[in-house]
């Protein structure tokens, strides 16, 4: 019955995995932040699911809301697009 | 995409499947773990051992007595290198001053979202009270909870501005670095407490047989304190929120008068 | 046994000094606004620091020589964090607090006219504080930690000339790199605790060999797979944070950036506080352990190779350089190659030579980063073009930098020919590495025409018309007068330092039974009493 | 005057947080109203004139909050399901039936709060959603899925008529 | 091999895959910006890494005990369920030092862009020469 | 009960599956932060049904912090999508 | 009658759980669905109000109900009564400013049958 339950586990990780292939690829550093913004919940998912209230909490924070908001803050005042050459 | 890249990755991606294979065969221990270390029972053991208190640290949440008790220094370092980084920004960033000529009805996004924010604003700070507070009984504790407070002065600086904080709360960057110091000093005082209580060992929370001093109980009245680690999450709590407080102060100011205040 | 606690409670009290002091600094600096202040509160800290740091050398040296083992929290080894200090952590420690103490006094004169002195002093200490930890630390993972406070310290450190170009993007660059060393130290703890249950190193040294301490319980996973992992990842994270070959891309970058007293604490003392920790994992922990002896073994020969290639290397580029400091900070690649190699060896002999260099380089090195920074206080810039003639007018600080070119070149009665000998000696008596002196005594010879190059631009040729009649404050010439006595008192003498200082402290290394009893002592004191 | 006003607004926004303080901690034991009564205190402190700007004497008005009580209820229990169904239904149907367009919708409040209130009632069923706000010109842009009128007091009959009378009763 | 231990095996694949996918980042990463976002994700995954080793299949709970008054058989029953706390501490340590040096690079990282007017790792070393 | 709540963690997970692909597809940039907001939410009420199926009390705190970090993901979205500098 | 009540609000809740299932399962294939940005908001709603509010408190209701649980119910219904507080309060705070910062970004509105709003910032 609490297979159900790792395999939810597996399928945040893989979640998270997509998430951060989408972030590497994109070009549009924003776009890559909300990606990041995503695998950020995916892996929130995850740690709930490893039972880590505690690291759920602070990473959470960290990483949904303050690596967004300052990833923001400098492609804001910086620039938007990973140009080539 | 070139197809240099392209193998870079795949080899790279090949390299590490095959250590943490090599890691699930053999490396880590039991597969599938259904057992826990040994180290890792005896702290669940004892963390909350009401009835042989000699390795007890007076809090049912082992996360939070390892973070402040048994593993405490760490906690105390880790702080310390957000601290550094904290004063890593400020060297960057620091201005003498660089303020915004505009009007308040300009800046800010609409009307709901500020009535909104005004009013989600206390119950942000009581919930992250209600999670500092309790750290050493539920999970959360004072990097959390400070976490949490911060949210309360970006939601300001995102809705209406940086500007309003500093007049309305008065939460300027000089304030914010002496709350700072002030909550990291009483973490500080508090590792050295036992100190000075005549033990020789730093960072101790509750007396134990072949460490006697002078130390705090473990509840004061009816209010469960852990011995110091309440104290150290309050501390770490203030700390935390106006350290980010600060950084984000020194973040939203303006970039031209930034740029004119350094000199570039 | 009193005595041996109130050592204990001195090396324990040593970083948790500093960063208390780091703490109050800014409240300090909002309520006192006067630099000469802060410059006393600094420098009181700090020499309290070299004392305490001097209480614990003798101690070992002169009351006991078992390690001293402080319980944080008093919990024992394998419940707590301990600090573990055996006579090699004290000599390193001393060496690093008393570097610092220097460093500083160096900073009163150079940082005149600079408004942000209260942060520049909150990161030094935090920085002192983060090398001290590292040294004298008995945890894995709280190794880790003071790494990281260490090295969040130097890239502030180095971003501190914030309107330089070269000093932010090395910044920068220095900050990923390190980030991606830490990261890859963490995941080698995620699999040294996988595998052995455990994050004290005295623990972890007896769990190698076949037994544990009374709160442990026997092995887990596969000891040789976990320890290899642990071994090669952290191997590869300490040789970037120590700037050996495929990974010194950094370090020209970013030494040469920070403030001068900062490049000669980032080359004398951090590169030597990862390669210290290497030493502890190679000898200590994992050394002799007969279940991981070809890992330990394969790692060894590495080092071998990597610190010959990346002496060469060094020497090499050295000789292009048309930047002081970039000269400079090749040189520590150069030397921290020696010390690999001396490492590497894993023989007796070669550690005590490697110790030894570690010293001598130490303070070369300081020496040399400290008059360039002379002269380019004065001066005003760091080509050597523009410095020429420069070291004419301060004669005093031309003769320091020319004792400690020669002494980090290996010119004979100065301390670096002494350690630079004992490890050809080293080498001479290994069976079949004997070729590999010929690399020493090659790079030797190109350092020393890469630093008199440098000397000749400052001293012998005509100066540029209008330099500056910039006189150097007492302040900046006291610890450049003291480091090149200090090299000088080491070369001449060398043979009773070796004796009586370095043998000591390697065959202290190399005793794990000492190491791992002194930390089963705390436990035995607790469970009996 | 201005001292009853603060006092007043004080003890409201002291009572709100004090109780959110409890539910939060999910207990009524003494540790908890100890210190739930301090954060509440201090919290308060900072916060009351930053809350209630204005008339704080209308957090003690019981009928408000009775009126307060009957719009939750009927919002939650009869419109929100309402519009759930309908765009529930535009959502399952294989055509999908939606003429979608920015409509300006009048509406006739003072207060901050009544206005917010408002527009996050009309922005939180389905169907209409508030674009932007013209605050002197009293008129919201909203979203609309299904346009039936583009008549400014028609707009205001379909989108926000029940929620204006709730929100006039509870805030002025 | 039962499924859990497949289960276990898998969980470790799609950890070392979002390393490689992040280390992919760092090397490769245009901007210095899309660099640090590589570098957050390669220390989410560590940390994941280091909590999953210390997670346990079957029985689960979180490390906190559910009673500030417990009987000798709630201990027991804590202790025969509640994962690993130890590698939770580490991590919590780890996410605070992670983002602290994430906040400082982006410090750094908005200096450069004030000083070269770009982001671009290239261009940045073009225009040093 | 509990089996109720056992056949409803699929739904959810179908449903985050599909907002992730709104997230990867999404045209504009407002799509995608909507999208992460809505599965920031369902997870957040994802770890409430979880906390009250492992019978794990202090899990369910975590929703909160969730809630409220996505209300600011939110706002420093529509900030920055008004091309104003963000402290302003 | 306690029992009465118990069972009353666990059954509610269930219902109230299923239903923000479906609503959630719906918001997600409307998001997918739609056409643009502004129409989605709609879809949206339905899966932040049905999909996580509604469910919150038929949780809520749920542990109430719950006799298993004993006293840490209401450590679970206050959780998940405040989450579900504040997701109300804030959600349509947040989708508000991210349609506003859309429309001000030049978000396309089509297909639309008018739009006053683009009309009157014109004008201005």
């Amino acid at each position: 019955m609490s297979l159900l339950v790792e395999f939810l586990l597996i399928f945040s990780l893989i979640l998270g995995a997509y998430f951060s292939f989408l972030a590497i690829k994109s070009r549009d550093l924003v776009k890559a932040i909300v990606f990041s913004a995503g695998q950020s919940s995916a892996f929130a998912l995850a740690f709930f699911l490893l039972m880590a209230p505690d690291v759920v909490l602070a990473y959470l924070a960290v990483a949904v809301g303050i690596y967004t908001i300052v990833l923001l803050y400098a492609v804001k005042k910086t620039e938007r697009f990973e140009e080539d050459e | 995409m070139s197809l240099k890249d392209a193998v870079l990755g795949v080899a790279m991606a090949v390299f590490l499947l095959m250590v943490s294979v090599v890691v699930v065969l053999g490396g880590t221990g039991w597969t599938p773990s259904t057992e826990i270390r040994p180290l890792a029972k005896f702290y669940l053991e004892n963390c909350f051992n009401v009835f042989n208190r000699t390795w007890w640290a007076a809090s049912p949440e082992a996360v939070t007595s390892m973070l402040w008790d048994y593993r405490g220094i760490d906690t105390y370092y880790e702080t310390s290198v957000f601290f550094l980084a904290v004063i890593g920004g400020v060297t960057i960033f620091r201005v003498t001053e660089a303020k915004l000529h505009r009007k308040m009805d300009d800046v800010g996004l609409s009307l709901i979202v500020k009535t909104t924010t005004r009013m989600v604003f206390p119950l942000v700070v009581i919930v992250s009270a209600s999670v500092a507070l309790h750290g050493n009984l539920t999970p959360g504790g004072g990097f959390q909870a400070g976490v949490i407070l911060a949210v309360g002065p970006l939601l300001l600086i995102a809705a209406f501005s940086r500007s309003f904080l500093e007049e309305n709360l008065k939460l300027s960057k000089d304030r914010c670095l002496i709350i700072r110091s002030v909550g990291l000093i009483a973490i500080a005082l508090l590792v050295a407490l036992p100190l000075m209580a005549g033990s020789l060992s730093l960072m101790q929370n509750q007396a134990k047989p072949w460490s006697q001093a002078l130390q705090l109980p473990e509840a004061v009245g009816p209010i469960w304190t852990s011995g110091t680690l309440l104290f150290f999450n309050v501390a770490e709590f203030l700390a935390v929120g106006a350290g980010f407080t600060l950084l984000f102060l020194l973040l939203s100011a303006p970039e031209e008068e930034l740029k004119r205040a350094i000199g570039l | 046994m009193m005595d041996a606690s109130y050592a204990t409670l001195a090396a324990a009290l040593q970083p948790f000094i500093a960063i208390a002091a780091a703490f109050t600094l800014p409240l300090t600096s909002l309520m006192v606004k006067k630099k000469e202040a802060l410059d006393g509160f600094a420098l009181t800290v700090l020499s309290a620091n070299f004392a305490l740091s001097l209480f614990v050398f003798i101690h070992l040296y002169l009351v006991c020589d078992k390690p001293l083992v402080y319980a944080f929290g008093s919990w024992p080894p394998p419940v707590g964090i301990v600090y573990e200090v055996d006579r090699a952590g004290a000599l390193v420690g001393s060496l690093i607090s008393g570097l610092v103490l220097i460093a500083a006094v160096f900073s009163v004169g150079y940082l005149k006219g600079e408004e942000r002195v209260n942060l520049y002093y909150t990161l030094l200490l935090g920085f002192e504080a983060g090398m001290l930890g590292c040294v004298y630390t008995g945890d894995i993972f709280n190794l880790f930690v003071m790494l990281e406070v260490m090295s969040v310290a130097a890239y502030c450190l180095v971003a501190f000339h914030r309107e330089v170009p070269e000093a932010i993007e090395a910044a920068v660059k220095y900050a990923i790199v390190g980030s991606i060393a830490t990261t890859a130290y963490f995941i080698a703890i995620a699999f040294v605790y996988g595998t052995f249950g455990t994050l004290n190193m005295a623990d972890l040294a007896l769990r190698l060999r076949e037994s544990y301490m009374p709160i442990s319980a026997p092995f887990l996973g596969n000891v040789l797979l976990g320890s290899a992992l642990f071994l090669a990842l952290t191997f590869w994270a300490f040789s970037l944070k120590a700037a050996i070959a495929p990974n010194h891309f950094w370090l020209p970058d970013a030494h040469p950036a920070a403030p001068s007293p900062i490049s000669a604490l980032l080359s004398g003392a951090m590169v030597k506080v990862s390669l210290f920790a290497l030493m502890r994992y190679l000898f200590t922990i994992f050394g002799g352990a007969v279940k991981v002896a070809p890992v330990v073994q394969a790692l060894n020969y590495a080092l071998i190779l990597l610190g010959g290639v990346s002496a060469l290397i060094g020497s090499l580029l050295m000789l292009t350089q048309r930047d002081l400091k970039r000269l400079i900070a090749y040189g520590t690649i150069v030397n921290v190659g020696y010390i690999a190699m001396g490492i590497g060896l894993a023989s007796p002999s070669g550690l005590t030579a490697a110790l030894f260099h570690l010293v001598n380089h130490a303070i070369g090195k300081s020496l040399l980063f400290m008059a360039s920074g002379a002269f380019i206080h004065v001066a005003g810039a760091r080509n050597l073009d523009e410095l020429a003639g420069v070291g004419k007018r301060m004669p005093l600080v031309s003769a320091s930098y020319l004792i400690g070119a020669l002494a980090l070149a290996g010119a004979p009665p100065l301390n670096c020919f002494m350690s630079k000998l004992l490890l050809l000696v080293a080498y001479l008596e290994s069976t079949w590495l004997t070729p590999v002196v010929v690399i020493v005594v090659l790079t030797s010879a190109l350092t020393l025409m890469g630093y008199l190059k440098a000397f000749y631009h400052i001293y012998a040729r005509q100066p540029a018309a209008d330099i500056t009649s910039k006189r150097l404050p007492a302040s900046m010439l006291a610890p450049l007068l003291v480091l090149a006595s200090l090299c000088i008192l080491l070369g001449l003498t060398a043979p009773l330092f070796v004796e009586h200082v370095v043998s000591p402290a390697t065959s202290s290394l190399l005793s794990v039974q000492e190491y791992v009893s002194a930390a089963q002592s705390i436990m035995r004191m607790v469970s009996g009493g | 005057m201005n001292l009853t006003k603060r006092v007043l607004g004080f003890a409201a926004v002291f009572l709100l947080l004090f109780a959110f303080f409890l539910v939060a901690s999910a207990s009524v034991s003494p540790a908890d109203i100890a210190m739930g009564l301090i954060v509440a205190g201090i919290v308060a402190a900072f916060t009351s004139t930053m809350v209630i700007k204005e008339q704080p004497h209308k957090a003690f008005d019981v009928r408000r909050w009775f009126w307060a009580l009957v719009y939750f209820l009927y919002f939650f229990l009869v419109v929100e399901p309402l519009c759930h169904f309908d765009v529930a239904k535009r959502i399952l149907h294989p055509k999908m039936p939606i003429n979608p367009g920015i409509v300006r919708v009048p509406y006739n409040l003072k207060g901050d709060y009544a206005v917010t209130m408002l527009a996050c009632s009309i922005t939180n069923t389905p169907g209409t959603v508030v674009v932007d706000l013209d605050g002197n010109g009293r008129k919201f842009y909203v979203h609309w899925i299904d346009v039936k009128t583009m008549e400014e007091d028609e707009c205001r009959k379909a989108i926000s008529g029940a929620f204006e009378k709730y929100a006039r009763r509870m805030f002025e | 091999m039962t499924i859990e231990s497949f289960l276990q095996i898998c969980g470790y694949l799609v950890l070392a895959a979002i390393m490689a996918i992040s280390l992919y980042g760092i090397v490769k990463g245009r901007s210095l910006i899309k660099k640090l976002i590589a570098l957050t994700i390669l220390g989410d995954a560590a940390n994941a890494l280091i909590v999953y080793i210390g997670f346990r299949f079957g029985a689960k709970y979180p490390p906190v005990l559910p009673s500030l008054t417990p009987a000798p058989e709630d201990i027991s029953w804590f202790v025969s369920v509640a994962v690993d706390p130890v590698p939770q501490c580490l991590v919590i340590t780890a996410i605070v030092i992670n983002m602290a040096i994430t906040m400082f690079l982006v410090f750094t990282v908005i200096q450069v862009y004030r000083i070269y007017g770009t982001t671009m790792v290239k261009k940045i070393s073009r225009l040093r020469g | 009960m509990k089996t109720v709540i056992l056949f409803l963690i699929p739904v959810f997970g179908v449903s985050v599956i599909l907002y992730s692909v709104r997230v990867a597809r999404g045209p504009t940039i407002p799509d995608m932060a909507l999208a992460v907001d809505c599965l920031s939410y369902d997870v957040c009420f994802l770890m409430a049904l979880l906390a009250v199926y492992f019978e794990a009390p202090f899990l369910v705190v975590c929703a909160i912090c969730l809630a409220l970090w996505a209300y600011m993901f939110d706002l420093y979205m529509a900030k920055y999508l008004e091309k104003k500098e963000l402290g302003e | 009658m306690w029992d009465l009540i118990e069972s009353a609000c666990l059954y509610v809740g269930l219902a109230l759980a299923v239903t923000g299932a479906l609503c959630d399962l719906l918001g997600a294939l409307g998001l997918l669905r739609f056409p643009n940005f502004f129409v989605r908001l709609h879809a949206a709603t339905v899966g932040i109000i049905g999909g996580a509010v509604y469910p919150l408190f038929g949780l809520t209701l749920m542990t109430i109900g719950c006799d298993f649980l004993g006293y840490w119910r209401w450590l679970f219904a206050s959780g998940s009564f405040i989450t579900a507080i504040i997701i109300a309060i804030t959600a349509p705070a947040g989708s508000h400013a991210l349609a506003r910062g859309a429309h001000r970004s030049g978000v396309a509105v089509e297909p639309k049958l008018c739009d006053k709003l683009a009309e009157d910032r014109r004008g201005d």
